[in-house]
């Protein structure tokens, strides 16, 4: 059953690799095929997710090898989740109306592809792998519409993520030369033995490499820059990808990290003080734009660093807060950037706005009231528990913290409040509709999720926290991926292989 | 030569190609300038890890005749680069793709005139 | 062996400062050519042909010629008077 | 803007001074390579290979070297689609004189067979896929550059692309039907060490991934050259 999880993986890339020569044969089939296999893909991933529900996570092997020498992944309810998620979310935000040889289904398929091995895989290059391929389907889906200011907003994506990764893979490299693997599992088993092994200069800096190289996606300081200008020039549909899919997917490579290898090592400070710098910066920044975008550009980084604040906290209740507030935003921010598309005027000129469609603009209001953490919305939920994790973390227990979450809060809130009074102003003399038509379907979408979620809290809270709890779970993850005979202590596995040795090798 | 003193030489090699590799794409206001400046960057990590591979001694994990060497090299960071080498020169032609094309379209490929032009055409979009 | 090792990093070093450094563009994709060249011989010395080949014909043979076309298609253009002064990297 | 400058070079700042840190202080033998010796024991025994840089490659790490070809195959047609709609934007190709046309067509079957030989001996030999690939998409390169023809269609590249990635993932997916794991080796006892028909499935995958890398890096090659498979596109 678990076996098929690959299939995950290799349903989108089969359906992109074949989807150039399939349109040259029939272009209707093309054009049904790409949305059916995601719909397929979506569906295995739900079935696989209720397996796990039923009989906790699993570890898949590949190539029959075991674990330090192969590759595996490991599915649990938050990489499985993602899994589904991040194909509902490509669905919503399909390209359906683009010309019918245009090669975006087949990066939103590559994606997709991308997306699902960053959230099950369990070794560390893999990961790095799945996650450059993301990336180079971001760039084209950001060039995509191939006029001159979005091919510059490409390349400014371009220039900061490719630097990142070689950072990223430089990390990896120390690691590799520290831990001498490149399994999460088998290198979370060499750090419990060798305690001092990640938390000297060079563990410590290849953390801190990996964190500027992933930051670059999940939109950490200080590898931000380009989040302004690229939201500002790309497409709604594509800033909405980049905000609320991409930066998750990078901030989970982080937080299976940071809690496999780097428990007890001062990581979890860096990545803390990196989240708390970009909270207040990105908050600050949007509290001075003067359009919605950039507007919410800005906002998503201070939700961001929020969210690396959380999982920084080594605890349940902090790293449910963080997965809460990650689904939040991933069903906010797309819609946000939606309804920013028409709204481009400076917000002084949105005046009254809100009257022209009174509907569209109430759930607009309820998404910014979610984003904030008015109760009883999700956003609420998220944010108290984060402070009830805060004040329970077990060396991170900081007032100042608590002080600062509180402090960006307000100034999100002080933010907000002025672009709502603003558009609920006297009514307008030139009303500009909030959405164009081809919008308003994952608009309402995904506000009706964020409704079912807020209904639905009691039920989706337990999830999470099972969820946490396994992120959180050090031994049980290693007991599932390293087979039993290699697992303690480590001078075992070097006999038992050295039984299997014919010749050569290290002497 | 002294194995540590050999592998500190390619310690200080790679961080020197990726430190002359980041200020060229940090600092380049030419699009080609600072590609040339990533490809510098890679060089460098490429190097650590085959460096990070490395036995004194040690001879290529190929076996000759049916026998492998008795002391080999490590294999898997040589896979690594092998990947990223060819993950490089993709994201390189995809690099160079987008700037020949913003070259036709934008006449230039100077990053600060690119940038105030990207500025320009924002507010010039809100003004409609 | 150990004197090869060492010219080897010794003209990768110089071949990439002169990158760093060469106003003329062409120039400077020659020098990385050469550390691409270099870096090749490198990975030959340290036990890793299939990386050294891998580096040899991708590294200093396609990215090179990549380059070169989009160069000569775009041409190096002279910085206009607001750009005048910023392109020396150094 | 100053202020992006400054903040660009602190970033630059730190990010040098963690990178010289750490690999000063870095010395290689802060933990024995575990994994790296165990597949230096094991790798001959499980694949059959003699290369075990390929045994690494395709076997141990397999799913990665998938995820690369996927990597290749977006850049490839991330810039297909950025420069395939620019009709009139293309320069026509540069006629190469007479001498030049003869050089390239005695190097092109040179190149195919040299770029064809690196590929099949991927698993006893240095090279592989990706090398002997990169070969034949030069091969292809050499003889548009001196404007000798020789042009494949785009349709035949992206048949040729595909088939590959589907035969790769194919592969992979018999040992699965198999009872197996995904991409488990397969006959790889077949055949004496060191032959040229031994270790299994691995010379077929790399004969696919040379097909693929090849057929990506040659339409990368003509596009950013303005030349061959432009023309069907502008037509």
């Amino acid at each position: 059953m678990t076996q098929q999880a690959i299939l995950l993986v290799l349903l989108p890339l089969i359906a992109a690799f074949t989807l150039t020569p399939l349109r040259r044969c029939n272009p209707v089939i093309a054009r049904v095929a790409g949305p059916a296999v995601v719909v397929s893909q979506v569906m295995l991933a739900i079935t696989l997710l209720l397996h796990i529900a039923q009989l906790g996570p699993e570890a898949v092997g590949f190539g029959g090898f075991s674990i330090p020498l192969g590759i595996a992944f490991h599915l649990d309810l938050v990489g499985m989740s993602l899994v589904a998620l991040a194909g509902v979310t490509l669905l919503l935000l399909w390209p359906w109306t683009v010309e019918s040889d245009s090669a975006e289904p087949s990066l939103y398929l590559l994606l997709l592809a991308g997306a699902s091995g960053i959230a099950l895989s369990a070794d560390l290059f893999n990961l790095y792998v799945f996650f450059e391929v993301v990336a180079v389907a971001s760039y084209g889906l950001v060039a995509a519409p191939n006029s001159g200011i979005q091919l510059y907003a490409s390349i400014r994506l371009l220039l900061f993520s490719a630097a990142g990764s070689a950072l990223a893979l430089l990390g990896i490299g120390l690691i590799y030369n520290l831990g001498g693997s490149l399994s999460l599992a088998h290198l979370g088993q060499v750090a419990a033995q060798d305690a001092t092994l990640f938390s000297s200069v060079e563990g410590l800096s290849a953390f801190t490499l990996i964190l500027i190289g992933l930051g670059v996606k999940a939109e950490l300081f200080p590898a931000n820059h380009w989040v302004p200008e690229v939201y500002g020039l790309s497409r709604p549909r594509v800033s909405g990808l980049l905000a609320g899919l991409v930066s998750k997917l990078a901030l989970l490579i982080l937080l299976r990290l940071l809690w496999q290898l780097y428990t007890g090592t001062g990581a979890e400070v860096i990545l803390l003080v990196t989240g708390l710098v970009t909270l207040l910066l990105g908050e600050l920044a949007a509290f001075r734009a003067t359009r919605l975008r950039e507007m919410l550009a800005f906002s998503s980084i201070g939700q961001l660093g929020l969210l690396a604040v959380a999982f920084s906290m080594g605890n349940e209740a902090g790293v449910a807060a963080g997965l809460l507030l990650a689904l939040n935003h991933l069903l906010i921010k797309p819609a946000l950037f939606l309804y920013a598309h028409n709204w481009r005027a400076p917000i002084t000129a949105l005046g009254g706005q809100a009257w022209s469609t009174p509907l569209a603009s109430a759930l607009f209001v309820l998404m910014v009231l979610s984003l904030m953490g008015i109760p009883p919305l999700p956003g609420f939920w998220g944010k108290y528990l984060l402070l009830k994790g805060v004040l329970t973390a077990p060396t991170l227990g900081m007032g100042w913290v608590v002080a600062l979450i509180l402090f960006t809060t307000l100034v999100e809130m002080i933010y907000f409040m002025r672009l709502l009074t603003r558009l609920y102003a006297e009514k307008s003399v030139q009303p500009i509709p909030p959405l164009s038509r081809r919008h308003y379907a994952p608009v309402a979408l995904l506000g009706a999720g964020l409704i079912a979620l807020t209904l639905g809290m009691g039920h989706v809270s337990t999830h999470l926290e099972q969820g946490a709890a396994q992120l959180l779970d050090r031994s049980g993850y290693r007991d599932r991926l390293i087979p039993a005979s290699l697992r303690h202590p480590v001078n075992h596995f070097q006999t038992h292989l050295q039984g299997t040795a014919r010749q050569g090798g290290h002497p | 030569m002294t194995p540590d003193l050999l592998s500190h030489l390619f310690s200080i090699a790679s961080a020197a190609l990726v430190a002359i590799g980041l200020f060229m794409l940090v600092r380049s206001h030419y699009l080609l300038r600072a590609l040339l400046g990533l490809t510098l960057m890679e060089a460098g990590v490429n190097l650590f890890l085959v460096s990070v591979g490395y036995r004194e001694g040690a001879a290529p994990p190929i076996a000759i005749d049916g026998q492998l060497p008795a002391v080999m090299v490590d294999p898997i960071p040589q896979a690594l680069i092998l990947t990223a080498i060819v993950i490089g020169v993709g994201v390189l032609g995809l690099a160079l793709a987008l700037a020949l094309r913003l070259h036709q379209s934008e006449g230039t490929l100077w990053l600060p005139r690119l940038r105030r032009r990207a500025q320009s055409a924002c507010s010039k979009e809100d003004a409609a | 062996m150990t004197l090869l090792v060492l010219g080897a990093v010794a003209v990768m070093l110089i071949a990439a400062l002169a990158a760093l450094l060469l106003p003329d563009l062409l120039g400077a994709l020659a020098a990385a050519s050469v550390v691409s060249l270099a870096l090749a011989v490198l990975f030959a010395l340290l036990g890793a042909p299939d990386v050294a080949l891998a580096e040899a014909v991708v590294g200093s043979g396609l990215s090179g010629v990549m380059f070169a076309m989009v160069l000569r298609r775009v041409g190096y253009q002279p910085a206009d008077e607001e750009e005048t002064g910023h392109d020396d990297a150094a | 803007m100053t202020m992006r400058r400054n903040l660009a070079s602190l970033i630059f700042t730190v990010g040098l001074g963690l990178m010289l840190v750490s690999l000063m202080q870095g010395s290689h033998t802060a933990f024995p390579v575990e994994v790296g010796q165990n597949i230096n024991a094991a790798g001959f025994a499980d694949h059959g290979a003699a290369n075990l840089v390929t045994s690494v490659v395709l076997g141990y790490r397999g799913l990665d070297t998938l995820g690369e070809l996927t990597i290749l195959f977006v850049a490839a047609t991330a810039a297909g689609m950025v420069l395939g709609h620019c009709p009139g934007g293309s320069t026509p190709p540069v006629r190469g004189g007479f001498i030049l046309a003869t050089a390239a067509e005695l190097l092109f079957p040179f190149l195919i067979l040299l770029g064809a030989y690196i590929i099949i001996h991927g698993h006893l030999s240095p090279g592989g896929g990706f090398q002997g690939g990169a070969v034949i998409a030069a091969a292809y390169y050499v003889p548009l550059l001196a404007g000798s023809g020789r042009l494949f269609s785009e349709d035949t590249g992206s048949l040729i692309e595909s088939l590959a990635g589907v035969g790769f993932i194919a592969i992979g997916l018999l040992a699965l039907w198999g009872g197996g794991e995904f991409l488990a080796p397969l006959y790889s006892h077949n055949g004496a060490p060191g032959a040229l028909l031994s270790a299994g499935t691995l010379p077929l995958l790399y004969l696919a991934v040379g097909l693929k890398v090849g057929s990506e890096l040659a339409s990368l090659l003509a596009r950013l050259g303005g030349i061959g498979m432009e023309v069907d596109d502008d037509a």
